[in-house]
């Protein structure tokens, strides 16, 4: 991989990667302190799109197009994901009246 | 062969999939339909349209099309083993999972509930997830098994979320939800560093592109991470460590049918996906170490922590969570076996367990209190003296999880600890060994109490359900732990003949075997290719 | 008499029992359990193998995994045969013991007890690892339901721990088995859990190490159901809290299933295993003579001594396997085979005893040999055939367990060297004097002593008016009690003063089990600097008098002859 | 008579054997001839199956509830029986006859290859020789007496009681015969046991009593140590001769000039010896057979003092090969038999229970008789045991007659001047009879025989100490034999009946309507010294013994005169019948009193100073008795008191009458310490290996889940930390391990 990247067209997909890295990581910290359901979401939504980031910059390394397709197909389950997420957020605010996710603790050992 | 043609022929050769897909739409129209009897019709639509599928399966409608995919055999046979499954969750849903809506609309009340479970979504989202599993291991590329995953997972976090309409029920889809879309991130990106080692989506590039890299001297370190993330991803689906925590919760939370259906469906989604990364990774030749090991340390902790779970719970629908992670342990084992004899024994274990697990399922499904479903252990004292067929599902479940011979379950163990000591991982098998014991602390527990506990004031007022049909699939679940141990020649030989490495030879010979197995019927017009 | 007969008889019985009223449960059960006996008569008459070690009949009855080797053979040859004989023997009168003991759910009971028999039969008649472990697990099931429904006040605890122990020991046999099937299979390319083949990969192509290791997986669950010393504990409780039945069947049979698997499996599959570990065994062995016994000593519930005496008594019997001589082998046999019947019978005594007064605190009772002389006599019986006293069943085998203990040297000159010898012997032959201890005290406490009847008012006439005991039973044993003791008496006897039979029969078996033995031990011994000269002692050291006729007297006297 | 006897003893040339030492040494150097089968013998099976036929029917007439006096009838008769079946093969055979086996049928049986340690056989099959027959004769003839004398005896307990107790018997016989006749060491084994379980189940007769129980047990369990030493005997023998059988074992000894072996050839004797040394009563395992007193006292007479204790001298007599062998063994024997029988004598002279007087007696004639044989003199031993079984067996049974008639009463103490008592003379004079012959009074067949064995142990240097030590024993025993008599049957008539005469209430309450429910009389002693002096006042009756039980007495009477006879022979230089039966058996090779014509001792002949010794012994021990016991009664209590309240002498009497503490010191040793580790381990088996171990360990899995349960929180966040953890835990790992040096896995 290291020869790989070292035969990169530019560094810019050494600076993508790394991008794309610094998203996921974001995302899944952010994952991880936010309480609120709906930042929550997003914070997956910005790791997939960390994803899809590294699809386009790993598609640009192997001069493939597969990596940009998958990033077609990641951006629609994102969609559909979003679409029940906002469902069942909706359901849950209904239900509650508050979007943290603490509320919901009834079930634990 | 233009790509075009491949194209036809390909979405030709999904016909079993198609005839479930075009079930969930039609369920999904009818289920909401005014009319009583054609909303009641719904389970039997839904039912049909697997049985279709199947018949197709075993006809071979549509053709069939090897090239490109890594087990095509293996595909038949989970799809066969999903829909066989899925007919029995259909049943356990039956007049069960739609009662609250029904009693509402028979008194009158027509005004929409989200919280509710409407016939028609509710078995739609079940066939679709069904045919979501059935679509994982045809897959040619990671596209391909990353919709399929989510096919079946997406509709999974809805059943969850309506199955009850109680609060624990959507808490445990907001956790099921939310960590699955993170699973699915870290599944995506591992997919993403998969394609940056390899250069391709196509399962058979991958492969070539890693037998290669292994040849080479190691798969690199991009390859390894994203294998690494994948497996971890995949370990959500099939609930194994260290991505099991969501299943205690969810499972507790959902409707038992629900539940029942969530150990199954999803987990041979994930088992499959990882059967083909694996294999695409040098399953058998050119495993790297650290996937190996990894898979060790995973199936070790997996079933260590399940079973060790399982022990402290009085909640049944919790303890059977437990129990599932235990057993998504025990199959990892057979990774760790190699494809040669592990891959046999994996797809025979997802029968037994399937079965057995259904057939415990079936025996807590159909018996309610004030129609509520029973979930405390205590609640189960004396069943067997007011319901001795409930008890007894429960209990020949128990027995065959527990890995009891002559039950199912043991023959499944039995085979799994063939291949991997065969696979000289002896080890393993006495780590296995030693939580198959812990393991039967608590089926004994679950068979025992129903049976042996005289009933208390906890069991009072626990009564059949009304809908016959969770018992029909129970009896059906626990009659064939029973009895299909005198068929274990037939299964073994479907199982291996699916799990042969050379898939163009065998295509038909699988199809026979599991046509035998699955449909009896229909076995003598199966057509050539 | 195809031996399939004898496992899908009781099956139908369980069947019947289940289906049909609960009334009419015990006398199907009792009926299906006498025809698989007569069966088992049959089987034992048409037995054409009784002297020769061979396997009768060596049917096969389709495969069951054929991808695996693992098919229905079934056959057996003498020894398989004495233990279904004494199944079969035993199940019938243990249910007819039951016929009073057992006040509820009838249906249940009886049908967990032919479940019991069916697979005791499959487990004694399978000459294939898997079914083997197949009918010697499931044993656990129906034993699990009868110590849990009909037991005792704890019954719960000491069925999960029953169930628990055995299982866990068990599953170590289960995958030992199936490692040796593997190493096998590797070997050969073609799988086979047969016994035969299994044996013989086992002792010609293991190393030594792996025998090791496979010896102690196997032996760790015969261990845990014989059971030996330090993994024994579930047996006082499972014994103490199950149903009278369920006490019978566990000592009677159950317990030599661990017997049986070490002597059928562990010992031929893994002999070097067996010769490294045979000292160890034999330590165990003792502890479980020794310790036990004097645990017997202190109890004060009569079930639980029995129960602690059998373990201490299986004790012998796994001195006489680890001797590795036809002398304690043949012991063992006649052990298993004894102690089956007098345990046994003791568990039946102490149940009508159970029955009558609802206690077994040995304070609570005592000189009911006056109340009950009958039952005083049986117990006085089966007591003593217990402890080994010769002409009772007990004897030949302790006697010959202790002996081929006695002759396990390095130099032994019996052709059948061993890794033990007199220290062992001499140590665990303390068990003889302990054993009579305790069952001397017990008797002592309940048979004899001043009457004592447990529960009884204050005024003793009140007993002395009217045959009507406790719990709706005669004050001494009935027709039906003693018919059930009475055979099982007779059988100590006939044991205990003809044991030539079942010597006659074992022989040939005991021969077969031992044949890579003397190899193994040779170089075993070697090994620790322990050569055998040529095989046998010889008879040596017995100086031939100088002239051949003038022996020295050893005695000194005044009037020395002089030569 | 002697000449045949040579001629058949002596394989060697007879014609050789001119004159009578010669004739001796040939003897000693005899080969013991070869046993041959004799399958038309078999009838001599029926010896052993009466009893069986007897004590089968006694159960039947239990089963059917027979209240008469059939079941002692059956008995007698078949004893009588297998007594006339001795007589006929002794007839048959003569006392020279050459040892012959009868098999019978497979006992345990079984080989494994051809020749020695390639089988293993003991058979129930007869080794008759001389030997055998001269045990069988007394033992079925006593036996067959007793048991008449016991159906008078327990005549009040007709029943189920009556039944068991004759079954006892049978079994008693059936279990000496097949000792005494078996022709392997593990038949003998089965004999050894039997009388053990007879010995139990009789002293255990009147088991409602706790004390009976207690001596039961202790009686079998104090065997079975002995047992213990047989068997391991036994299997020391088939390891290194390879063969059990008396015939061929004989053999091999024969052949043998010395027994040089390993460890284990040398221990073989000193192992049947604590057998023998268990069965008989004698150091260090005596102390059951006082207490098997509790056993209604025919019980007492028979096995424990005629027959059954014998059984050990059997073995060793039978076993003589191989000790002549180990001389170290034959020392240990006489010294152990030597010190026994002083022991025993100095408890005996202070006990007050007639029985256990005698008990303690026969404990030290015993050890006299072990002695004998080890000093050599097996004739000695045999004749000793002959002696001992006539004039002990009538001893107990006028004892019995005396507890029979006084309600229990045993305490010498609070009987006196029986003999003018009504019913009470032939009991009282048979008395004397054996106390004469059990003090070795002059002339009697108890003066002859134990002369025999102290002319032997005082001819040899390295005994003479013994023999010193037996003819103090002598004393003690004439002294403490009269004590008993001239308390009981002289003086002044006066008695206290026994507690069971007060007992009677308490027992029918006790017993109910049962079957055994009659007063279980008779065997009571009078250990409440409370009731001590309610004395007669209570318008008690003695029970004068009747027909059967005088008759007994008078019987056994003249045949402890008529014992005397061979005795008399011997004094004369005479060969004689018991000579004639131990030189013709295996017991022959020990014969060391065959080389001595004329036994010296200091230089002089050792007769003459055994005889004066005894003499002066037994006649100085009855005038002790004589002054103390019947002039001048206060005197011996103002003796005892005075020993008493000196504390330097406080100790004598104290430890004499309490038999020296052995039991305490047993029970400090062995019992408690083994009672605490019984305990220890109890608790150690319930608590650490089933609580800590077991239940531990099935903790194990419960504890690991709680550890894991606090990540169960229930929080999304906490689920999705922990899984993101493990993800990165994970590829750490892997990175770590994989990935860092060289970047490629």
């Amino acid at each position: 991989m290291i020869g790989t990247l070292a035969q990169a067209p530019s560094h810019g997909v050494t600076i993508a990667l790394t991008f794309s890295a610094v998203l996921f990581a974001l995302g899944l910290i952010g994952f991880l302190v936010r309480r609120n359901m709906i930042l929550m979401f997003l914070c997956t939504e910005l790791m997939l799109q960390a994803a899809a980031i590294a699809f386009i910059a790993f598609g640009r390394v192997h001069m493939d197009t597969g990596g940009q397709v998958f990033v077609i197909f990641i951006l629609t389950v994102a969609a559909a994901e979003a679409a029940m997420a906002l469902g069942l957020v909706v359901l849950l605010y209904r239900r509650r009246e508050t979007l943290s996710a603490e509320a919901w603790q009834e079930l634990h050992e | 062969m233009s790509t075009t043609a491949n194209i036809v022929e390909r979405f030709c050769s999904l016909t079993p999939e198609l005839v479930v897909f075009c079930g969930s739409v039609v369920v999904g129209v009818t289920g909401l339909s005014k009319s009583r009897s054609i909303r009641n019709a719904t389970s039997f639509i839904c039912t049909l349209s697997l049985v279709l599928a199947l018949i197709a399966m075993a006809q071979n409608w549509g053709g069939r099309v090897s090239s490109g995919i890594l087990l095509p055999t293996v595909s038949l046979y989970v799809g066969a083993l999903a829909l066989l499954m899925g007919i029995g969750f259909v049943a356990l849903a039956t007049g069960s999972m739609d009662r609250l809506y029904e009693d509402a609309l028979s008194r009158g009340v027509t005004t929409f509930d989200a919280n509710k479970v409407f016939r028609g979504e509710f078995f739609a989202f079940m066939l679709l997830s069904i045919c979501g599993v059935m679509l994982v291991p045809g897959s040619p590329d990671l596209i391909w098994l990353f919709l399929a995953l989510e096919l079946t997972s997406l509709p999974t976090y809805i059943m969850v979320a309506i199955s009850r309409g109680t609060r624990r029920a959507q808490e445990a889809a907001v956790k099921y939800f939310f960590l699955g879309a993170m699973s699915t991130a870290m599944l995506v990106y591992g997919f993403a560093m998969l394609y940056g080692s390899t250069g391709s989506l196509q399962f058979v590039h991958i492969k070539d592109a890693l037998t290669a890299q292994a040849a080479m001297g190691g798969i690199d370190a991009v390859g390894t991470i994203g294998l690494i993330m994948i497996m971890i991803g995949l370990c959500f689906k099939m609930t194994a460590a260290p991505m099991h925590f969501y299943a205690p919760d969810v499972y507790e939370g959902a409707a038992a049918p629900v539940t029942a259906f969530l150990s199954f469906i999803p987990k041979i989604a994930g088992l499959t996906a990882l059967l083909l990364v694996l294999h695409a990774a040098g399953w058998g030749t050119s495993l790297p170490q650290s996937l190996q090991a990894t898979l060790w340390m995973v199936s070790v902790l997996t079933m260590t922590l399940g079973n060790v779970g399982a022990i402290l719970q009085r909640n049944t629908k919790r303890m059977m969570s437990y129990s599932s992670i235990s057993h998504s342990g025990y199959m990892l084992m057979a990774f760790i076996a190699g494809p040669e004899l592990g891959l046999p024994a994996l797809l025979v274990y997802l029968l037994a367990y399937g079965l057995s697990n259904g057939a415990l399922f079936g025996g807590l499904i159909s018996v309610e209190r004030q129609g509520q479903e029973i979930e405390k252990l205590e609640d189960l004292a004396g069943l067997a003296r007011r319901h001795p067929s409930a008890a007894a599902w429960i209990a020949l479940g128990s027995a065959s999880l527990m890995g009891m011979p002559p039950f199912l379950g043991f023959w499944a163990k039995l085979i799994l600890f063939i291949a991997v000591i065969k696979a000289g991982h002896t080890p393993l098998v006495v780590i296995a060994a030693v939580n198959s014991v812990i393991s039967v602390w608590y089926y004994l527990r679950l068979a025992g109490v129903p049976i042996l506990s005289p009933a208390g004031p906890a069991a009072e007022g626990v009564v059949k359900a009304p809908s016959a049909w969770p018992r029909l699939a129970a009896m059906v679940f626990g009659i064939s732990v029973l009895l299909l141990p005198f068929f274990l020649n037939r299964i073994m030989n479907a199982a291996t003949a699916a799990a042969r490495p050379v898939p163009n030879a065998t295509t038909l010979e699988v199809q026979k075997a599991t046509a035998v197995v699955i449909a009896p019927t229909v076995v003598d017009r199966t057509h050539p290719n | 008499m195809n031996p399939l007969t004898l496992i899908v008889l009781p099956l139908l019985g369980a069947i019947a029992t289940a289906i049909g009223p609960s009334s009419w449960a015990r006398w199907t059960a009792f009926l299906f359990s006498l025809a698989v006996l007569a069966g088992s008569i049959v089987c034992a008459v048409q037995f054409p193998e009784w002297h020769t070690g061979r396997y009768w009949p060596d049917a096969n009855e389709g495969s069951t995994l054929k991808a695996f080797g693992i098919s229905m053979q079934l056959g057996g040859d003498s020894v398989n045969m004495l233990l279904l004989l004494l199944t079969t023997f035993m199940v019938p009168l243990t249910l007819a013991g039951s016929f009073s003991g057992i006040t509820e759910r009838h249906r249940e009971y009886y049908t967990w007890f032919m479940l019991l028999e069916a697979s005791l039969m499959l487990a004694f008649l399978s000459r294939d690892l898997i079914l083997f472990y197949v009918g010697y697990e499931f044993t656990l099931v129906p034993m699990f339901f009868l110590i849990s429904i009909w037991g005792g006040t704890q019954r719960r605890p000491a069925a999960i721990k029953f169930f628990l122990f055995t299982f866990l020991g068990s599953i170590f046999t289960l995958a030992a088995g199936i490692y040796v099937a593997a190493r096998s299979a590797e070997a050969s390319g073609v799988w086979d859990f047969g016994l035969a083949s299994l044996t013989r990969f086992g002792c010609e192509q293991l190393t030594d190490r792996e025998q090791f290791w496979v010896f102690a997986g196997l032996v760790a669950g015969f261990a845990v159901k014989t059971p030996v010393f330090p993994v024994h504990s579930w047996l006082p409780l499972a014994h103490d809290q199950a149903p009278t039945g369920g006490s019978v069947i566990l000592a009677a049979v159950l317990l030599k299933l661990g017997t049986y698997g070490v002597y059928r499996i562990a010992l031929p599959m893994a002999p070097a295993g067996a010769v490294e570990l045979a000292s160890f065994f034999g330590v165990l062995g003792i502890l479980a003579i020794v310790v036990t016994a004097m645990i017997c000593w202190v109890q004060t519930d009569v079930k639980k001594l029995i129960a602690y005496s059998s373990i201490s008594h299986m004790g012998f019997v796994i001195m006489g396997l680890f001797a590795f001589n036809p002398i304690g082998m043949q012991g063992s046999i006649m052990y298993m085979i004894s102690h089956g019947l007098s345990t046994g019978a003791l568990f039946l005594c102490i149940g009508m005893i159970y029955e009558r007064f609802h206690t077994k605190e040995m304070d609570a009772m005592s000189g009911l040999a006056r109340h009950m002389p009958v039952w005083g006599t049986f117990m006085i019986i089966f007591t003593l055939a217990s402890l080994g006293l010769p002409g009772l069943n007990g004897f030949p085998g302790e006697f010959l367990c202790l002996m081929g203990t006695f002759v396990a040297e390095h130099d032994q000159p019996a052709g059948y060297p061993g890794v033990m010898g007199p220290w062992f012997a001499v140590v665990a032959a303390g068990g003889l004097i302990l054993g009579a201890m305790y069952l001397l005290i017990m008797l002592g406490k309940i048979v004899w002593g001043p009457l004592k009847v447990p529960g009884a008012s204050a005024d003793p006439h009140e007993h002395a008016h009217g045959d009507q005991g406790h719990g709706g039973l005669s004050r001494d044993l009935n027709v039906r009690e003693i018919a059930i003791l009475l055979p099982i008496a007779i059988a100590c006897f006939f044991t205990g003063l003809y044991p030539r039979l079942l010597l006659d029969v074992t022989e040939p078996s005991a021969r077969e089990a031992l044949v890579s033995f003397p190899e193994h031990v040779n170089a075993y011994n070697a090994a620790r600097g322990k050569v055998n000269p040529s095989g046998a002692k010889q008879s040596v050291t017995l100086m031939p008098s100088p002239t051949g006729s003038l022996p020295r007297l050893m005695i000194e006297q005044p009037l020395q002859v002089t030569p | 008579m002697s000449g045949s006897f040579l001629a058949v003893a002596v394989l060697g040339d007879a014609a050789q054997a001119a004159h009578t030492g010669s004739h001796l040494e040939s003897l000693v150097n005899a080969v013991i001839p070869k046993a041959t089968a004799a399958p038309e013998l078999a009838w001599a099976g029926w010896i052993l199956l009466l009893p069986v036929l007897s004590a089968v029917l006694c159960t039947a007439f239990a089963a059917l509830r027979v209240k008469n006096k059939l079941p002692a009838i059956v008995t007698v008769v078949s004893l009588g029986a297998a007594f006339a079946l001795v007589l006929k093969l002794y007839l048959m055979r003569g006392p020279e006859a050459a040892p012959v086996v009868v098999h019978l049928w497979d006992w345990m049986n079984f080989s494994w290859g051809g020749g020695p340690w390639k089988s293993f056989q003991a058979d129930v099959s007869l080794y008759i020789d001389s030997l055998t027959l001269l045990w069988m004769l007394f033992v079925t003839g006593l036996g067959t007496l007793i048991a008449l004398y016991a159906s008078e005896y327990m005549e009040s307990d007709r029943g189920a009681g009556y039944c068991r107790f004759f079954f006892g018997v049978s079994i008693f016989l059936l279990a000496m015969s097949a000792l005494v006749m078996a022709d392997n060491l593990v038949l003998l084994y089965f004999g050894w046991e039997g009388v053990g379980l007879a010995s139990y189940l009789l002293i255990g007769y009147d088991y409602h009593r706790p004390a009976a129980v207690e001596a039961a047990k202790k009686a079998f369990i104090m065997n079975r140590i002995g047992d213990l030493g047989l068997a391991v005997g036994i299997w020391l023998i088939w390891v290194n001769y390879g063969s059990v059988e008396f015939a061929t074992l004989f053999q091999v000894f024969t052949n043998a000039t010395s027994d040089a072996g390993g460890w284990d050839r040398s221990l073989i004797p000193f192992c049947l010896m604590l057998g023998a040394f268990g069965k008989s009563a004698q150091l260090p395992l005596f102390t059951w057979l006082p207490d098997a007193m509790e056993g209604p006292t025919p019980v007492s007479a028979l096995i424990h003092a005629a027959t059954m204790v014998t059984a050990g001298v059997y073995l060793l007599a039978r076993m003589e090969p191989l000790f002549v062998l180990h001389p170290h063994a034959m020392t240990t024997v006489a010294w152990v038999g030597g010190l026994t029988a002083l022991l025993a004598a100095t408890i005996g002279m202070a006990q007050y229970d007639i029985k256990r007087v005698f008990a303690y007696s026969t404990i030290s004639q015993l050890g006299y008789m072990f002695m004998g044989l080890g000093v050599g003199t097996a004739f000695g031993a045999a004749y000793h045991v002959l002696t001992h079984a006539f004039f002990k067996a009538l001893l107990f049974l006028t004892a019995g007659a005396i507890m029979h008639g006084f309600a229990g009463q045993l305490d010498l103490r609070r009987l006196s001047g029986l003999r003018r008592v009504p019913g009470f003379g032939i009991v009282c004079w048979t008395m004397l009879i054996g106390c004469l012959w059990l003090s070795a009074f002059p002339y009697t067949a108890g003066f002859f025989s134990k002369d025999i064995i102290l002319v032997q142990a005082m001819s040899q240097p390295k005994f003479q100490l013994l023999g010193w030590i037996g003819l103090a024993t002598a004393g003690l025993t004439a002294y403490y034999t009269f004590r008993v008599w001239f308390r009981v049957c002289a003086g002044p008539v006066s008695f206290v009946s026994g507690e069971l005469a007060h007992q009677t209430d308490h027992a029918q309450h006790a017993t109910t309507a049962d079957l055994h429910g009659a007063p279980h009389a008779h065997t009571g002693t009078a250990s409440h010294s409370s009731h001590a002096n309610e004395s007669h006042a209570g318008g008690f009756h003695p029970h004068a013994p009747r027909l059967a039980i005088n008759f007994v007495l008078l019987l056994l009477g003249l045949g402890a005169i008529l014992s005397g006879i061979p005795g008399i022979q011997s004094l004369r230089g005479q060969h004689n019948w018991v000579q004639e039966m131990v030189y013709a058996s295996t017991a022959v090779r020990a014969s060391g009193e065959l080389h001595t014509t004329t036994p010296v001792a200091f230089g002089l002949d050792a007769h003459g100073i055994v005889s004066v010794f005894g003499i002066g012994a037994a006649l100085g021990g009855i005038l002790i008795a004589w002054w103390l016991h019947r002039l001048n009664r206060r005197m011996a209590d103002r003796l005892r008191s005075m020993l008493l309240s000196n504390s330097l002498t406080r100790w004598l009497p104290t430890s004499m009458e309490n038999k020296w503490y052995v039991d305490e010191v047993y029970h400090a040793l062995f019992r408690l310490p083994m009672w605490i580790a019984s305990h220890l381990l109890n608790f150690f088996d319930r608590h650490i290996v089933d609580g800590l171990m077991v239940n531990g360990l099935g903790r194990v899995p419960v504890l690991i889940g709680r550890l894991f349960q606090p990540l169960y929180n229930g929080l999304l966040q906490g689920y999705a930390t922990t899984m993101a953890g493990g993800l990165v835990l994970v590829l750490a790992w892997v990175a770590w391990k994989w990935l860092g040096a060289g970047g490629a896995a």
